[in-house]
């Protein structure tokens, strides 16, 4: 895999939401939210539960329309994004509860993956030689590399719904890899997973991190995991942002530590 | 030009000229849209209370009048004959619910949809094995059902009412009214609309999924013996219903799947709509538009509102 | 149990993502068209090719048709039937006005109508889901139904209101109307229908086909790996309806002979339906087992009562047929939702590890 | 010719060349990466290993430095050895799954100047214990994956060293003839490998193999298999073992055959199927596994298959053995045969992977005769050796049509067996090795007086010549009449039945042999259900008499055994009882690798010992048990206690 090209250099902002506000009908879920996602940095989004983690990832890549505020990505300002979008611009994304193509093997699922990235058009698929076939086989290569590097070559031909979750979140990831987006958005990556897988998961974060440059935005509830691997932390609470900095100092920060025994109290 | 007249101005200057003849029109499509509203009402018993998308509801309506037609046949007394046929149709019911339902209890909506057409073949099969496939009379006479028409002289001419007609809509809405009643006053009514909800809720509310489904399902079959009857009376009992059965859709549609009011209102612009555009219109296009129309209008809605027109909206979570 | 995969291994991609990796499967398939190009025109009678094997085939295609469009992506139609008179038309109008063209040429050229058409009326699918889905295609099935009987420039004006196929030749020898022998009309349709099949393969088996199934299994995730939504559901359905429509053509050109209206109502569409779920969605090779299924089985039980003795009213065993199809299809939605195709794959899957279970 | 040609080479690295002329394009190395299998043909890999061999000269690895190499299979290790090898340096293998300290004592105690590891997870391992290693200059991985951010100053990709050394070739042709005189500087008399194996008592020790008695000792093995460049084999086994060095780099250098890396020890299986092996090694515990899943697995299938696969093992079991060894059979057994192998032997050989096995071998430990029999009863030319990392394996091993489940077999080419008075097998070797590296003084322990090798195992010839092993040495002992007392062996003869889960012999310098016995719950209980045997728990299943007379026929059969052979003959069992409670690590009695510990038992059991001597028909005992959770408890009972000689009556009534 080779490195995304960005026109952003390493330590500016990539992406930057401000002001955000998203409510739907009454609910108020995010409410005036503003941070920036440096390139190559590990950023957390944490907070309780209900805090609006997903649905600011959701604003990002445009799943939901917040109804004020904008996202300035490359530079650019979008009032709103929308996933096609997103994707063609270089952001990849997992999913809390997984978001894989059930039906599909593990291999199909990383070969889609790869959608963008194959432009042989309908008259070579429909012969599946020449063109078409070489595309396939560039793509299978870097996609090979992908489950060589998530070590699932033993369940390369297994239908992902029939995978154990821990499996499915790490083909999920390398799907989302497949993509070589620029920009990694992770929903809570490693939930219901057992310690060792969390300790994979947690390596290949920052493989992927440190050897493909990728930028990444997770959302975690361990607390401990965040804090090994982010660089820079976001709090959110009901919707607000409480806190914004490293960890080490969003660990003291008073109204964090609030929010927190809020939620065990 | 002269084609653009035709399509915007020359129609409702006819309509102008001949109020009379739009009246009877209107009359002709509220009671047809009465009859369409009477499937989708069976539609929206059943998808309300088992999720189930009930394809099978035209031809449960041909089964019955079938099963009613040819029991009078065979000598049985028609009010008997009556009660027999809705006897039938519990045990139909019943039959669905063990034989169908309950084997594909938690499968996917469009699995259980698919069972249906199963059962419309096998309900057509039946219908024709038994009660041979030619057309019959509908015994309206022997069910003391009104003949005979109402000539009111009104706007310069002459509009004729059949009695059958006025019995049809009073009946509907008797059922309708009673329906409505049974849903939302009854506990077997909220039971109902708690499976409508979640399957697992109306589980915790301690009440059997099936016998659930067998009410409404034997519900949606009174519902279509009233349907057949009625249609039977106005034309005669044959499996051409099946196909217009399938209008229940596009109603459904205009209604939303899941509303009793919004399956009646749908019914009525259905009936109307299309027997107008083809009084009017059809000429310019060689006729036979009923065939579509509705369907169009059903398609066209859509395109603006995904949903239907009183389909709630869900949100996609992610 | 007759596969031995031991010393089976690739190295190359190439060979890796070959459709059929397995040396046995291989040499089955071609065991296969070897008896279907060869054999049975030796065999099978005319009655065969006829009643049996013609009619199979062009079912076959009009199932994977509605296969790739239902199945592979997820989206369902019943306007298969429209879409198969859309290209029966158009084959009929382009003959009539190039005569001289090959036959075969316009039965494949009358496909891209029925693609036209039908990708028109997949505009909507892309905010119309699940059952709204479904009206829209009625209207479909509908709107043309009702076209074919209400505008005379279709069938030439002809009083009777059908198309009359004439007859063609390819290379001097008559292939459809009533001169074509069973034999030529078989060998047609089966090159037709294994030539679409394979492009339909490759299809699946590629860029496209994995969108399609992303888009079926998860059209949230599909367009979050830039999957764009509304052409990947518009090339469905334009494919779709093309493979429909050139079945539609087929059934007329070269097995009807002739064909009023009512040959494409909902009830072609409904057939052809049943075939692909009793066959098994998302599979070519339950479109064929569905469609062997479906149209075989009628055969055979009308064959079965004179077999013994018995004789009933041909409609009597009709409506049997009807019934049994319609059981049929409940029980293997509860027994295997997934069709004839799973059965098959489980059956195959048995062989390889046979004596093993699993 | 063959043999001809391979007998003046007397290095590996030689050997590489030669096959290089011999098999050109023919494959050499097979390893499934990314998904298929990428093979490097004898040439290529001939081309890659001189690149290499240069690369690491300049990497400083000089003659009769030492080349530690760290990892699973795959074909850059292999190559490692020969690259070292061409250099006169000299491969030292370790256990990929050893943990740094084992490691770094290795490390330090070869003296290792370069270390090749497979991947991160090895290489860590290596820098974890690199300052206790003063003389380790580079470590060179295969698998760049997570090695980005490593500090590379000691660091290289063996790529890069292969590449680094074409380069060098490309640039300056006459590199080309150096390398080919540094090749013709090997001989036989250098160290080709050292070979670490895990003493039993104190540090690894390093065993030496001469280059030239290896190759001797593999062009004989090859000869007698009739192995050649057709043959294929899976590299599965740890590439430190002695066994996997032999099997998969010294036979293959000799015989020419291409041996292939599975992707990923979790894919092994599924690689064995693919590549189909017609070459096989696998410890008894492997076979044991895979008759295990073969045995569950069918029980889950179709009642159909079930008594299919029942009737057909049947006839397997009464001619596949005798067809393998071309014994005569009639003629409808013969067909009946082929039958079962049209309709199961060959599906499960498929499903097993084992199509195209065409000798297979088993080795390590006692083999199950029932175990054994199964693979060669369903056509697999299964058969054991006995050998010794010292010996660079083979010292004795069985030929094709002459196999025996409880031997293993009769002494091969160059090698000379004798056994001492005290039963020990000792041997000479033309392949044995060197001695252990730094190490004089165990060196000398382990050879006799008259330059013999000690095995350390007790074992008997017997008139067919085959040698049988009974023992460790150390643990044979005598009966008082003289005759020789193997307890392990007659315990594994005993164990060898589904029913026996433990059994402690005793006997040494007692008038006769007794033994405990422990009944395998599960297989008894399921024997028990099946003939209406009712018990209320372990105890009174394990006491109850038709149990007992159960057991009663396992060791009258076991008696037989020992009867056949003379030197045995003198040890059957006279009495036994059944113990009242399963033998367990947690009171002691067994080892955490389960194995029994005889000495403790002895003491702790001492009064049903005592019992078994001094003729007594039952005995009452207490026992203190510890349970699941750590609390104390004593189990009281009374157990009886068998004696054959009279036992065997009353056994017959209480079966009644």
């Amino acid at each position: 895999m080779t490195e995304a090209a960005g026109h952003v250099a390493a330590g500016e902002t990539l992406l930057a939401v401000e002001r955000i506000s998203l409510r739907f009908g009454g609910v108020t879920a995010l409410n005036d939210v503003s941070f920036d996602i440096r390139r190559g940095e590990i950023r957390a989004i944490i907070g309780p539960n209900g805090a609006g983690k997903t649905s600011m990832l959701n604003v990002i890549n445009g799943f939901y329309h917040p109804q004020r505020g904008a996202i300035r990505f490359h530079g650019e300002n979008l009032a709103r994004m929308n996933p096609g979008f997103a994707a063609r611009s270089g952001i990849a994304r997992t999913f809390q509860n997984v978001a894989l193509f059930r039906g599909m093997t593990t291999l199909d699922n990383l070969m889609a993956g790869r959608a963008l990235k194959m432009k042989r058009g309908l008259f070579w698929q429909l012969l599946r030689h020449g063109p078409a076939l070489d595309e396939e086989i560039a793509h299978r290569r870097v996609v090979e590399d992908i489950i060589d590097f998530l070590e699932i070559e033993a369940i390369r031909r297994v239908p992902v719904g029939r995978l154990p979750y821990g499996l499915q979140k790490r083909v999920e990831l390398g799907r989302a890899l497949a993509m070589e987006p620029e920009l990694l958005l992770l929903d809570e990556p490693m939930t219901g997973m057992n310690l060792e897988e969390k300790e994979d998961m947690c390596r290949f974060i920052l493989e992927v991190n440190s050897q493909f440059g990728t930028t990444i935005a997770l959302i975690e509830h361990d607390m401990g995991v965040v804090m090994d691997l982010s660089s820079r932390v976001v709090v959110l609470d009901y919707g607000r942002k409480i806190a914004d900095d490293v960890p080490d100092a969003v660990k003291q920060d008073p109204a964090v530590i609030a929010a927190y025994l809020g939620v065990a109290g | 030009m002269h084609f653009l007249y035709l399509v915007f101005i020359d129609p409702f200057v006819q309509m102008g000229m001949a109020p009379d003849l739009l009246a009877q029109t209107l009359w002709e499509g509220l009671v047809s849209g009465v009859l369409y509203a009477l499937i989708a009402l069976g539609f929206v018993l059943i998808y309300k209370a088992s999720g189930v998308f009930n394809f099978a509801q035209g031809i449960m309506v041909v089964f019955a009048a079938l099963t009613l037609v040819g029991l009078y046949a065979a000598g049985v007394p028609a009010l008997l004959a009556l009660a027999l046929t809705v006897a039938v149709m519990f045990v139909l019911a019943v039959a669905i619910e063990r034989l169908v339902l309950r084997p594909l209890v938690n499968r996917p909506d469009i699995i259980l949809f698919m069972a249906t057409f199963g059962l419309t073949y096998v309900l057509v099969g039946m219908g024709e094995l038994v009660f041979g496939g030619d057309t019959k009379q509908m015994i309206a006479k022997q069910l003391y059902l009104p003949s005979g028409a109402i000539d009111l002289a009104m706007l310069g001419g002459r509009v004729t009412l059949q009695k059958l007609d006025i019995a049809a809509a009073i009946i509907a809405s008797v059922m309708v009214a009673a329906l409505a009643v049974v849903f939302q006053y009854t506990r077997i009514g909220r039971a109902l609309r708690a499976v409508a909800d979640s399957h697992r809720a109306a589980l915790s509310v301690g009440i059997s999924l099936n016998q659930i489904w067998v009410i409404v399902w034997f519900a949606a079959g009174i519902v279509a013996l009233a349907t057949g009857i009625m249609w039977g009376a106005r034309s005669e009992v044959s499996f051409a219903l099946e196909v217009v059965a399938l209008k229940a859709l596009p109603v459904l549609i205009l209604g939303g799947f899941t509303s009793i009011p919004g399956a009646i209102v749908g019914g009525l612009i259905v009936g109307l709509s299309e027997k107008l555009f083809e009084l009017y219109w059809g000429p310019l296009m060689g006729g036979g538009t009923e065939a579509w129309f509705a369907y169009v209008v059903a398609l066209i809605v859509l395109l603006f509102r995904p949903h239907g027109l009183f389909g709630e909206v869900i949100i996609e979570r992610i | 149990m007759f596969y031995r995969e031991v010393g089976q291994y690739r190295t190359s991609y190439r060979a890796d993502m070959a459709i059929f990796p397995i040396l046995q499967d291989r040499i089955g398939l071609l065991v296969i068209l070897a008896v279907a190009f060869v054999g049975l025109p030796l065999v099978g009678g005319s009655f065969f090719l006829d009643v049996v094997a013609t009619p199979f085939l062009i079912y076959a295609l009009a199932a994977i048709g509605l296969n790739l469009l239902t199945g592979y992506t997820g989206l369902l139609s019943l306007g298969t039937g429209g879409f198969m008179g859309i290209g029966a038309y158009a084959c009929y109008k382009l003959t009539t006005w190039f005569p001289g063209v090959d036959i075969v040429v316009w039965i494949l050229a009358g496909g891209f109508a029925a693609a036209a058409v039908g990708a028109l009326f997949g505009l909507p699918s892309l905010r119309i889901k699940g059952f709204y889905l479904l009206v829209a295609t009625l209207a479909a099935q509908f709107f043309l139904q009702w076209a074919f009987e209400r505008i005379p420039w279709l069938y030439n004006n002809n009083v009777s209101g059908t198309i009359e196929v004439p007859t063609r030749t390819l290379l001097g020898l008559p292939i459809t109307g009533a001169t074509a022998t069973p034999v030529t009309r078989y060998e047609v349709a089966l090159c037709i229908v294994v030539v679409l099949t394979w492009l339909a393969s490759n299809l699946v088996h590629g860029r496209i086909g994995r969108s399609w199934m992303a888009v079926r299994d998860m059209d949230i995730a599909a367009e979050l790996i830039g999957i764009r939504l509304l052409p990947t559901k518009l090339l469905s359905f334009a494919i779709s309806s093309y493979l429909c429509g050139v079945a539609g053509a087929m059934l007329v050109f070269l097995w009807y002979g002739s064909a009023e209206p009512s040959v494409f109502s909902i009830d072609l569409s409904f057939t052809i339906l049943f075939m692909v779920i009793i066959g098994g969605l998302g599979s070519l090779l339950g479109a064929f087992l569905g469609a062997a299924l479906i149209h075989v089985l009628p055969i055979v039980l009308r064959g079965v009562p004179p077999a013994l003795g018995i004789d009933i009213a041909s409609s009597t065993v009709e409506h049997l047929n009807l019934m049994i199809v319609g059981v049929l299809i409940i029980l293997f939605l509860v027994a295997e939702p997934f069709g004839l195709a799973r059965l098959w794959q489980t059956g195959k899957q048995k062989l390889r590890v046979w004596p093993f279970p699993y | 010719m063959l043999e001809g040609d391979v007998a003046h080479r007397d290095t590996f690295p030689k050997l590489l060349a030669l096959n290089a002329r011999r098999f050109g394009a023919r494959p050499a190395f097979r390893h499934k990466d990314r998904g298929i299998w990428r093979s490097w043909s004898w040439t290529e890999t001939e081309r890659e290993v001189r690149a290499y061999a240069l690369g690491l000269l300049r990497l400083g690895l000089r003659r009769g430095d030492a080349f530690a190499i760290l990892g699973n299979n795959r074909p850059k290790l292999y190559w490692s050895f020969t690259a070292a090898q061409w250099l006169g340096a000299i491969p030292v293998p370790l256990y990929a799954d050893a943990i740094a300290d084992e490691i770094g004592y290795v490390l330090a105690h070869a003296e290792a100047r370069l270390a090749a590891a497979q991947d991160q997870e090895q290489v860590d391992k290596i820098i974890a214990v690199a300052e206790r290693v003063p003389g380790l200059a580079r470590v060179v991985y295969d698998e760049p994956r997570g090695m980005r951010d490593y500090d590379h100053t000691r660091l290289v990709a063996i790529d890069d060293i292969i590449a680094e050394g074409r380069r060098a070739l490309a640039a300056d042709p006459s590199l080309d003839a150096w390398l080919d005189a540094e090749l013709a500087k090997g001989g036989a008399g250098d160290v080709c490998v050292i070979l670490y194996t895990s003493g039993t008592t104190g540090r690894p020790k390093g065993v030496e193999i001469g280059s030239g008695r290896a190759i001797a000792a593999a062009a004989n093995s090859v000869a007698f298999d009739r192995l050649d460049e057709r043959d294929e084999v899976l590299a599965y086994l740890p590439l430190a073992w002695a066994g996997d060095h032999y099997l998969t780099y010294a036979q293959s250098l000799v015989a020419g055959y291409c041996v292939s890396c599975p992707e990923s020890p979790e894919t092994v299986a599924e690689n064995l199927r693919e590549i189909g092996p017609t070459y096989y090694f696998g410890p008894p515990r492997v076979f044991e596994t895979l008759l295990t899943a073969t045995t569950v697995r069918i029980a889950d299938a179709s009642a159909m298959k079930r008594t299919l696969y029942r009737y057909f093992m049947a006839v397997a079991r009464r001619y596949g053995e005798r067809i393998l060894n071309r014994e005569p059979v009639p003629p409808g057994a013969r067909l009946l045969y082929a039958l079962g192998r049209l309709l199961v032997y060959g599906p499960l050989m498929n499903a097993l992977g084992f199509s195209r096995v065409r000798v297979a071998y088993t080795a390590g430990e006692a083999i199950g005769p029932d175990l054994f029999r199964f693979f060669r009863a369903l056509g697999m030319n299964l058969k054991q050796f006995y050998g010794q990392t010292e010996a660079f394996i083979l010292l004795t091993s069985q030929a094709d049509r002459d196999v025996r489940a409880d031997t293993v077999g009769p002494v091969v080419a160059d090698v000379e067996v004798r056994i001492a008075a005290d039963g020990e097998v000792l041997y000479k070797s033309a392949s044995q090795f060197l001695g252990y590296l730094k190490d004089a003084e165990r060196t000398a322990e382990a050879m006799t007086g008259d330059g013999y090798v000690r095995t350390g195992d007790a074992g008997f010839f017997d008139a067919a010549g085959h040698l049988h092993i009974i023992d460790r040495a150390k643990d044979v002992g005598r009966l008082r009449g003289g005759a020789l007392f193997a307890p392990k062996y007659i315990e594994n003869k005993l164990k060898f039945f589904p029913n026996i889960r433990e059994a402690v012999a005793f006997g040494d310098g007692r008038d006769f042999v007794t033994c405990f016995l422990n009944i395998d719950l599960t297989a008894v209980a399921d024997w028990a259900e099946r003939n209406g045997v009712t018990y209320g728990s372990y105890q009174e299943l394990a006491g109850h008499d038709r149990v007992i007379a159960l057991l009663a026929e396992h060791v009258r059969a076991v008696n037989r055994d020992l009867a056949a052979e003379e030197a045995t003959a003198g040890a059957q069992i006279r009495r036994f009882l059944v113990l009242h409670k399963e033998l367990d690590a947690d009171d002691g009695e067994l080892t955490r690798t389960q194995k029994v510990r005889r000495r403790f038992i002895a003491e702790r059991y001492a009064r049903l010992v005592d019992a078994l001597y001094d003729g007594s028909e039952t005995v009452d005992v207490e026992t203190e048990v510890m349970f699941e959770d750590g609390r104390k408890g004593t189990i009281a009972a009374r157990v009886k206690i068998h004696d054959m000689a009279s036992g065997a009556a009353r056994a017959e009534r209480a079966a009644a």
